[in-house]
């Protein structure tokens, strides 16, 4: 598996953001996307999981094989933790490895209310969906956003010992330094100049 | 999917009553009207019909709002959507599970709310028959409602004006089986319409349904 | 010592434990008796016939409903002044009770309503009143269930208890402004003592009465029990996790 | 405090068309009666004033939904919290914004919509008398609905529950004022009813609401 | 003008949180608050802020000069940049002053509406915020959360050079590095023990 990405343009909101991005990343490795606020790391991220079309270029990946995550990362506030793991296992129709829990540190709040955790403890339960859903190619968008450096070490674990040991392809957004070892892509050379064409409001000009 | 219906369903319990809360809305139309109309029990029989279907199609129209409102706020629905469930299945599901949480007790409570407003003794079996035939239709026209008005802020009322206009067929089938219930006339006519609009409505909408969000999600 | 030291949850329960059985003994009599004596040894009414026994249970019911809303709004003052827990406790275990009682008298008054006036219901003043009351019922036990932190929703409910009465007494005038009506007027008027109603119906009502309201008395008090151990169970479970 | 009467009718008027939608829903109701209850003139005529006044009622409510909502959501809510306006401030100005977004726009088109359900003729000015005195109590009591519901999720069905009882006095008095204008009665107790429940909701409620607010901030 | 926090401790969800807080800012200093996630912070800053009770213990500081920023920064989508500062400084009784814009790197930015920004500069937007109402006691939690580096600095810049300057007061939750020399408060030592008592159902034990 391999997930190559060629010439790529991405728009947001009729604007043209980046252009012609192209890598490879190859199964069992990891691609860091860094790029000041407004570059357009959240768009690409996007276009490459398939939630909204790219203005030209392909993404090549098996489309089953992707998962997406944001700052929103689904959660029910009414749903204990344990319920919110297990709905994800459900719907991608895994099985929930029990020790999901003792990899982001959720143990003692498997049955508390997903509502009453504090921001960063709900954002290991988004992370933590990661390894249940069981899919091969994740693209993160600032995963670890409000965690303090314990639980971004923690992450960092998973990420390099399980999810890419297991041949698992990663692309992440993100302005902190998450310790693992990746090679980085900076998107300010891609950034669309003026003149680039390519927004979805060309045909007008 | 049926892991999505379980936890809707569960959902709507823990969020305060998603079942009772349909329903008392339901309730509560049924109670106002009279304080607009007038106490005459004349008047009151003569528009029960109308006014009780005119009340459920309002509550399930309250009911709608978030249906898919609160799983694009906090990021589901793209998630749902890179999921092997298909949109389609999801946008079924979710009218399922409004009908459960909404239809199917507001079904059951009309006919003690039919008391209410002096409907005719001959038009509970009627009544009933029409709003068991005509509420999953309001689900899943409603669900094709949300779907399109999801990502806007103040979707809920702007789904209202996109859905009423699609509701009054089985508006009107429904509360013309229920009057000639009432007159003791045959309803049949009017029933096996319904029945066509709800399986219609559940063979199509879901694609429509399914394609909306798509758009939305961009 | 104050009245308000039994408004903690420990000394509450202690208080109430032993008496609740000696009420609920004591309303379990009167309504065995009052029910007895109004059934089976009363005459039936010369106009109204054997139907005039269902007044023993719906009047009484409907004195319950209206005192049980009272007793939640005084809870509800006393929760929003002093903010002693068990009155909140006791507004809520209250509510419960209170919408059964108007149930009770919505449907003995429906069953009552067929023979008398030829219908099961009619948009008549006392009847649509207690209609809202049963809706204002409906509204404050939603609200009490939809919120998740204790103190939150007692202080909640306590405001709309407190808004929601002065809309109910707008109500009473606005529903007799409206339409005058077929429900006969009260005829046992406390504060006048007249009364348009014979000894023979009266004695029995009276012990009903007091029946129902004993068991309101004792039915609160339990719940209001399990209400405090319910929090105490949450209690004890936060200190555990922590 | 002006300046948050400015934002809000700005938002509504961004949000894609806030002025027209309630008054949009208001015309559909009006529109569904006829399909439920039937054609003929001469029911429509007997029930106007009370279907127009329960549907500029749902109308209201409706829309109420998101008043405080949408400034929970986002945070806010507690910024105004500790802002130098005061809470009571705040839950005045959302009634006053409520009522100029619906309230009003419903009452200029009450009359329009008269015609749809063939209102007598001498019941116009009473209708337009009692729109324009009742509805900005429907206004505020909604907002100390919306205020006691803003934190739970599925605030808008039971916001509904705890606000139509409220309305009741509102509706019987306003109904009333049109049903005795269209039979050539006199109207005005019923009118004053309703300014004073106007009057009364404006100096109470905006206290209870900023209360609500406040303990659903915590 | 000085906050001065006294013996407080503060419950979440009815249970327990932080007790025995004690400390002093004196006016033109910061103060950042440490700690691992679900330790007490953002609970500890709303009762400074004086949106929730405290369970014990005073918080002494002028009350109208308080202001409270979290993630949700109360930005409205639907307004742009401007109207959206515009709105706060009106609320507050202050003018804007044009320097914000600069400050906070909004000026390519001003006639955009807020919600096509992306997550860093909306955030820049909800820092700006703070600069509009002239509040001299500012509680923030995670205020640099999505940032990249260069805002972050530019932040921290503003803070030192416009806020403290100016004798302002600043207590900061975050688990980056701000640059800014404050001292710190590690929370760890004040977290509850099972047996501190003080929750808000202790009355039922
Ligand atoms: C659902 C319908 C009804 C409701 C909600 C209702 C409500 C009430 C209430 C609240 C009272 C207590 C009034 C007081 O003591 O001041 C009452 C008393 C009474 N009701 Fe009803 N009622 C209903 C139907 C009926 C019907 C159908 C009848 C029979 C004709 C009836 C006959 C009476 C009588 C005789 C009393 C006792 C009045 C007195 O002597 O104080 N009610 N009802
Ligand atoms: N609806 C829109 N209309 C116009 N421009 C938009 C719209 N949405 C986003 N943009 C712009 O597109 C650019 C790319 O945004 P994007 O969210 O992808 O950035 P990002 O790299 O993720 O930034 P951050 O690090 O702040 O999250 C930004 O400059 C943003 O202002
Ligand atoms: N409603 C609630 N019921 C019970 N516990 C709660 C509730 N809300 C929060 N908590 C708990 O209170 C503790 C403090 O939460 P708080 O949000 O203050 O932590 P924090 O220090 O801000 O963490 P973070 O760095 O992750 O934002 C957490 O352990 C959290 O799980
Ligand atoms: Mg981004
Ligand atoms: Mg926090």
């Amino acid at each position: 598996m391999k997930l190559t990405v060629t010439d790529l343009s991405v728009a947001r909101g009729g604007a043209p953001v980046l252009s012609g991005v192209s890598f490879v990343v190859n199964a069992g490795s990891a691609l860091v996307l860094r790029g000041p606020n407004g570059i357009g790391k959240t768009t690409l991220l996007r276009t490459l999981a398939g939630l909204q079309p790219a203005v030209s270029g392909t993404v090549d990946v098996p489309e089953d094989a992707v998962a997406y995550a944001s700052h929103a990362d689904g959660i029910k506030a009414q749903l204990t933790v344990t319920e919110n793991l297990a709905f994800w296992a459900d719907v991608h129709g895994t099985t929930m490895p029990d020790s999901v829990f003792g990899a982001f540190d959720l143990d003692d709040l498997r049955t508390r209310l997903a509502g009453t955790l504090s921001a960063g403890q709900k954002r290991r339960l988004g992370l933590a969906r990661l390894g249940v859903i069981g899919r091969k190619v994740l693209f993160l968008d600032e995963p670890t956003v409000s965690l303090d450096g314990f639980s971004v070490k923690m992450f960092a674990n998973w990420l390099r010992d399980v999810h890419l040991a297991q041949d698992g392809i990663a692309v992440i957004a993100t302005h902190v330094d998450l310790g693992i070892d990746a090679p980085e892509l900076e998107l300010t050379p891609f950034k669309s100049t003026a003149h680039a064409g390519g927004g979805l409001d060309e045909a007008f000009l | 999917m049926i892991a999505l219906l379980r936890r809707d369903l569960t959902l709507a319990v823990r969020a305060g009553g998603g079942f009772g809360l349909g329903l008392a809305f339901f309730l509560i139309v049924v109670v106002l009207v009279p304080f607009g109309v007038g106490p005459e029990a004349a008047v009151l029989s003569r528009i029960a019909p109308g006014i009780l279907w005119v009340a459920a199609l309002l509550a399930a129209l309250l009911s709608l709002d978030r249906t898919f409102a609160l799983d694009f706020e906090d990021g589901t629905l793209p998630l749902l959507a890179t999921s092997p469930l298909p949109l389609e299945g999801v946008a079924l599901i979710k009218g399922v599970a409004h009908w459960i949480t909404t239809g199917l007790p507001l079904t059951l409570a009309a006919p003690a709310l039919g008391f209410l407003l002096n409907l005719e003794m001959s038009a509970y079996a009627w009544l009933l028959a029409s709003l068991a035939l005509g509420t999953p239709a309001l689900s899943m026209i409603g669900t094709f409602g949300a779907a399109l008005t999801v990502g806007l802020r103040r979707g809920g009322l702007l789904m209202s004006l996109l859905v009423l206009p699609l509701y009054v067929p089985t508006l009107i089938f429904g509360a013309e089986a229920v009057r000639r219930g009432a007159l003791g006339l045959d309803a049949t006519t009017p029933l096996l319409m319904l029945a066509g609009i709800t399986l219609g409505s559940f063979a199509l909408l879901p694609f429509a349904a399914s394609s909306a969000l798509r758009v939305n999600l961009r | 010592m104050s009245i308000w030291e039994y408004a903690n949850p420990k000394k509450f329960i202690a208080t109430t434990t032993p008496l609740v059985p000696w009420v609920l003994g004591v309303a379990i009599a009167c309504l065995v008796i009052g029910l007895f004596w109004g059934f089976f040894l009363t005459p039936d009414d010369f106009r109204q016939g054997s139907t005039v026994k269902i007044i023993y249970l719906h009047v009484p019911a409907a004195l319950m409903a209206i005192n049980a809303w009272f007793m939640m709004l005084l809870a509800s003052l006393v929760w929003l002044v002093r903010r002693h827990h068990v009155s909140a406790l006791a507004a809520r275990a209250a509510a419960p009770v209170g919408i059964v009682m108007t149930l009770i008298a919505l449907i003995t008054g429906a069953i009552w309503g067929q023979p008398m006036w030829g219908t099961w219901w009619a948009w008549d003043p006392r009847l649509t009143s207690f209609l809202i009351l049963f809706l204002f019922y409906l509204g404050y036990i939603a609200l009490w269930e939809a919120i998740e932190d204790p103190d939150t929703a007692a202080d909640l409910t306590s405001v709309l208890c407190i808004v929601g009465s002065v809309f109910a007494v707008l109500s009473r005038y606005a529903v007799n402004f409206w339409n005058q009506g077929l429900h006969q007027g009260t005829s046992v008027p406390v504060a006048t003592g007249e009364r348009t109603i014979s000894d023979v119906f009266f004695v029995p009502l009276v012990i009903c009465m007091v029946g129902f309201g004993l068991l309101f008395f004792a039915l609160v008090m339990v719940r209001t029990q399990t209400e405090i151990r319910v929090r105490r169970m949450r209690a004890l479970e936060m200190r555990m996790r922590s």
